[in-house]
């Protein structure tokens, strides 16, 4: 099998669904001509023309709100944001429109797109290019929110959301995308990952780490250290943050009775504090010490390169939160 | 115009001003509507005679200002009442209420609460339709007061730059709640806007339906030619207030009295069917009565039908995905 | 002391904060000639005159990002969101911009201003109408979010918020406005009441409850009903979403060693997660039971009368949860 | 013009120019610049030019491609360059970055990262000078790009509506990243969308640093007059990517090198001051010099420079209030 990047994985999801299925286009700013901003589209101008690889003026709440309209005519838009922090000039678009279609006019419309939005920071590009807003967007019904952290699962649920009947926030970690790291082993061809299920992505016995998105690959490395001094984590990768598939976590905290959740995003109002909600409310009596978070700082991302870090999860902040609990 | 189309748009037109005066009641006087209810008497000729001219597949979208268009799309005044007042038997299930009415088997997508934002939406339509090679043409409706918005001008210079079959319908009443054009537009003509993306528009008298009803035909044809986007200023007023609860301190009686008894567009038409098609006063009064008797139907219908159950209030968050999910 | 209501404490607040600093103006759709959608500067524009009590086109962008702009160049404006689902419109102005002014630029520049937005459902507006998002924007540093749920607190909170140099986000319960049952003593004249405290508003010793807005009252209603059966609930008011004054809701659990948290918002990522997440990070020794959750319903709001009823807290569902833990 | 004055407007844009060709270098060779790089070689004229038309205390606010108007305001090149290697001593103590430069002494609010976004906080920035009744304008800009965003369109409406003393300055480049203004704009020229709100409007070669000074005076002095918003569209063209990265495949060789060899504002300038105004090569060379002697303490001062130390990273998240709080 070949061993493709999370990029790669991206680009080839896109195509073969585009291959599979004419009403499939994808539109937004740079996706023709450049390629796309992170070459996620490099070549298909050539290969499925202008119609379906559309260049967009900079007009984001018109990308999201047209990809809406046309889904309801019956095509299946992806609608690319360059990145998720333009997505907010598109908000109400997205949350008050995409995720309204299907429940507010009693299931006669679905809306079936794709908000593409490549996300994370770490860059150096400064705060208002910085975001991981993951959690904002997941907290509206209607919409389902996927964010993959390997190769297999972007491929597998990127095809998956495409197919979907409701409008899909399809977050991609950049600094996955060409990770050697991340590198992995992706199927030729068919295959789909479920929305909505989470995935074990380590087998563990000591403590449950619960995370998503660039978060497992620090959780993995922490993992790896602790394994030298004899601790083994059990790591959990949610992969869809709405619908929350929280059985496997649920599951693996009852075994091992203590938690860390990792993300990028910021800590306060974050992915954490729901995932510590529900451990509480479905496995109380398995608590055998609190539930950390390792998360962003609450704090504007800065550009210098070692104040942005020093605000971001890394794999030792992960070995403490579990060291602080064992 | 033939007398029976003109015949069939006043009855069209008697019915939805009808069915805006009991809503106005059922609301103030009975408490049976609840929320927001923005009322469309002064506008019938629009709705009337624009739909008047798209023939079946052609879009139709729209602001929470919608009751009209959903009763000239086609949509039964007992269900579309059954919505407002919050019943199972509503267009929408009780759900969406009277600004989110909508029916997809008449390709009527609503139905919308946020100023501007289906403007978006209906360059989405035409754009699917233009991909899908189809010369199905989309109507859009919004108030002069929606071309403030970014929504707006996104919408606009998107359906240009991509030539879409689209029909830009602003019903200009003057007033977007109590503020007046001139002080919240830098031009006070909308086709003045429309300049601005290059985009063919014409200022039509909304108050006159076989007007619109031309002017419409002319643009729809235009769109289907593949020529683009069209825009239509309508000259129109609205009677009531912005919505239930307005007292309306910002315009003067001298100026609703002025539209009402010179420009009223049920009026205009009983006129002409009168003069012009040898109509009589009766067959005028008949078709109000019948009218009116449509309406204790449909307040009946409404008013005995069953409230949705609480269990479905989950229904349809989320549509089944054939396959993978 | 004048018994106002929640509205009339809030209009008296903007009042006297215009009379006291000339740097003071309000914009927004209808705030004038109209005198506000729902009457809160009824009278302002002939008090005031056009220049301090501005109406605007329905342009939410720039209304937010001209406040910014105007609060950057020394004058202090109020910008008034019709309603708070307007808000969305103006996304990016308000995280992107507004709360990044202070850190992005080094404490160059301060952005004193107020977003005002009425919030909150119940009112039958449908699914586009009816948000309660506040946990969206307390989620980003840089921002403060501030909530009142009696006529007293708002006054004193919409007063220090126009002082306070930070851009701060003032949610008004709609339906809380003119209700005469949260119709209460305010002080005439000159106080304020401190952004990013608690408050407790009952005393109790057998469960903590956690809310603001319009949580309040049905908490407080249910401890009425509660303690009739001898059962004391001790209510704290967050008052504030960001900065989150945890101390009082910690001491009151180490007390009660029981918590709900109630609030109008969804639930899923909502405030509830991230207090619970507080509560056992701060106080784990003193966890009898799992902290609760009353919230809204994870399903777009119906215009429905009945139906949109049931997704929201009330007393009843407070009294379950709270009877769940004892 | 007077000879001394475009002496300084030689210097100014010859200093932006080595300023960016260094900042490619210290990018591309050496790695010492992070994260987005977008270059104003071959715009010089219009910071210098613009800026030069300004008075203290009137407002500077533009995009992310923001390094010659930071330097065009009078902020030293060693603190920027600072700024841009993420140093304590950069103009934003090294948070910011090349995106978002700013001083709040030089009234220059930045430098933002949010295409059309500070447009609006402009529309804000001419109000606070209108509500205060000071005489200051507000020099806005912006690419041609930014153009085709709701908050260019809610932005000029309400200045219009306001008649805001701001000057809408958009440096029309033809290309907003790869795509060009053909290709993204229903109308080709901005002046056009400036109709569109009855902002008077004018097209100024951009090349060339005197018609972009006069122009924006009287731009500038029409806004103290009360006449209003100003929009001049600055015509231009940017030599390198669109940030460092850019393949620059959307354009051809030809139409760079026609600009660079026909258009070049510095050589314009100087063969000016050669020709008419009796400057001499070596004028020009030593101007040159003195200017990469600059650049070189400017590069030493910033390697040199601390990086903000780590416990600063929580400061000014909320500004202090006096009082209260
Ligand atoms: C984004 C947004 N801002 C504000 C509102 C509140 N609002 C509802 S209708 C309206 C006036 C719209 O006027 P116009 O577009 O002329 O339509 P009309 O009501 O006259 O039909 C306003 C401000 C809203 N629904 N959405
Ligand atoms: C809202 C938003 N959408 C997209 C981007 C990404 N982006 C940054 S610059 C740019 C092109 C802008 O072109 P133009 O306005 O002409 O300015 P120029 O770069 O030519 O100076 C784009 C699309 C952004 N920063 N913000
Ligand atoms: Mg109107
Ligand atoms: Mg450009």
């Amino acid at each position: 099998m070949p061993r493709l990047t999370l990029r790669e994985a991206i680009t080839e999801a896109i195509r073969e669904e585009m291959q599979r299925d004419e009403s499939v286009f994808i539109m937004g700013e740079e996706v023709g001509e450049w390629g796309g901003t992170y070459a996620v589209t490099k070549g298909f101008l050539d290969e499925f023309g202008a119609a379906r690889v559309r260049d967009t003026p900079i007009s984001e709440m018109v990308i999201a709100g047209a990809a809406v309209g046309a889904a309801l005519a019956g095509t299946r838009p992806i609608a690319e944001f360059m990145t998720i922090n333009f997505a907010f000039v598109a908000f109400d678009a997205i949350v008050n429109h995409a995720a309204k279609m299907s429940h507010m006019f009693n299931g006669q419309f679905t809306c079936p797109l794709v908000f593409r939005a490549p996300g994370g920071g770490g860059k150096q590009l400064g705060a208002t290019h910085s975001h991981t807003p993951d959690v904002i967007f997941a907290h509206f019904p209607g919409l389902k929110v996927v964010s993959p952290a390997t190769p297999y699962d972007a491929k597998g649920l990127l095809k998956a959301a495409i197919r979907d009947e409701a409008p899909v926030m399809f977050i991609e970690p950049v600094p996955l995308y060409t990770s050697p790291r991340v590198r992995d082993e992706v199927p030729e061809g068919e295959y789909t990952v479920p929305i909505g299920v989470s995935d074990k992505k380590r087998e563990g016995t000591d403590v449950t780490i619960v995370t998503y998105g660039e978060g497992l690959h620090v959780s993995l490395a922490a993992a790896a250290e602790l394994s030298k001094e004899g601790i083994e984590a059990e790591i959990i990768d949610l992969r869809s943050l709405q619908p929350l598939d929280t059985s496997l976590s649920v599951e693996s905290f009852k075994k091992t009775n203590k938690a860390v959740v990792v993300e990028f995003g910021h800590k306060t109002y974050g992915i954490g504090a729901e995932l510590v909600a529900r451990l509480q409310e479905e496995a109380f009596d398995y608590l055998d010490a609190p539930i950390k978070r390792v998360a962003q700082f609450d704090v504007p991302a800065p550009y210098a390169g070692k104040l942005e870090k020093h605000a971001l999860p890394d794999a030792a902040k992960v070995i403490t939160a579990v060291k602080e609990i064992l | 115009m033939e007398k029976a189309t003109l015949l069939d748009w006043y009855h069209q037109m008697v019915l939805i001003r009808r069915f805006e005066e009991r809503c106005d009641e059922l609301y103030q006087l009975e408490g049976k509507i609840k929320g927001f209810l923005h009322l469309y008497i002064g506008q019938e000729a629009i709705a009337v005679g624009t739909i008047g001219a798209r023939k079946a597949g052609d879009h139709v979208i729209t602001a929470y200002r919608d009751h009209g268009h959903a009763l000239a799309v086609g949509l039964e005044p007992k269900n579309v009442l059954a919505e407002l007042m919050g019943k199972a038997s509503g267009v929408t299930g009780g759900r969406g209420g009277s600004m989110h009415l909508a029916s997809k088997d008449l390709t009527f997508w609503g139905g919308y609460g946020i100023v501007g934002a289906h403007l978006s939406l209906a360059t989405g339509l035409a754009l699917a339709e233009q991909y899908k090679g189809t010369d199905a043409a989309t109507l859009c409706y919004f108030g002069e007061g929606a071309t403030n918005i970014g929504y707006f001008h996104e919408s606009l210079n998107m359906s240009k730059v991509w030539d879409l079959p689209v029909v830009w319908i602003c019903e200009n009443n003057k007033y977007g709640m109590g503020t007046s054009i001139e002080k919240a537009s830098a031009v006070n003509r909308i086709v003045d806007k429309a300049k601005g993306y290059k985009i063919t528009s014409k200022v039509v008298d909304g108050m006159d339906v076989t007007a619109v009803y031309e002017a419409t035909q002319k643009a729809i044809a235009a769109c289907r030619k593949g020529k683009g986007p069209q825009l239509l200023e309508m000259m129109t007023y609205r009677y009531e207030g912005h919505s239930i609860g307005d007292r309306t301190r910002y315009r003067t009686t001298e100026e609703l009295n002025k539209w009402r008894d010179e420009k009223d567009p049920i009026a205009l038409l009983q006129n002409k069917l009168i003069n012009e098609h040898g109509v009589t006063e009766d067959e005028c009064i008949k078709i109000q009565t019948d009218v009116d008797a449509q309406m204790d139907e449909a307040v009946k219908f409404a008013d005995e039908s069953p409230e949705p159950a609480l269990d479905t209030l989950f229904d349809h968050i989320y549509p089944a995905t054939p396959g993978v999910n």
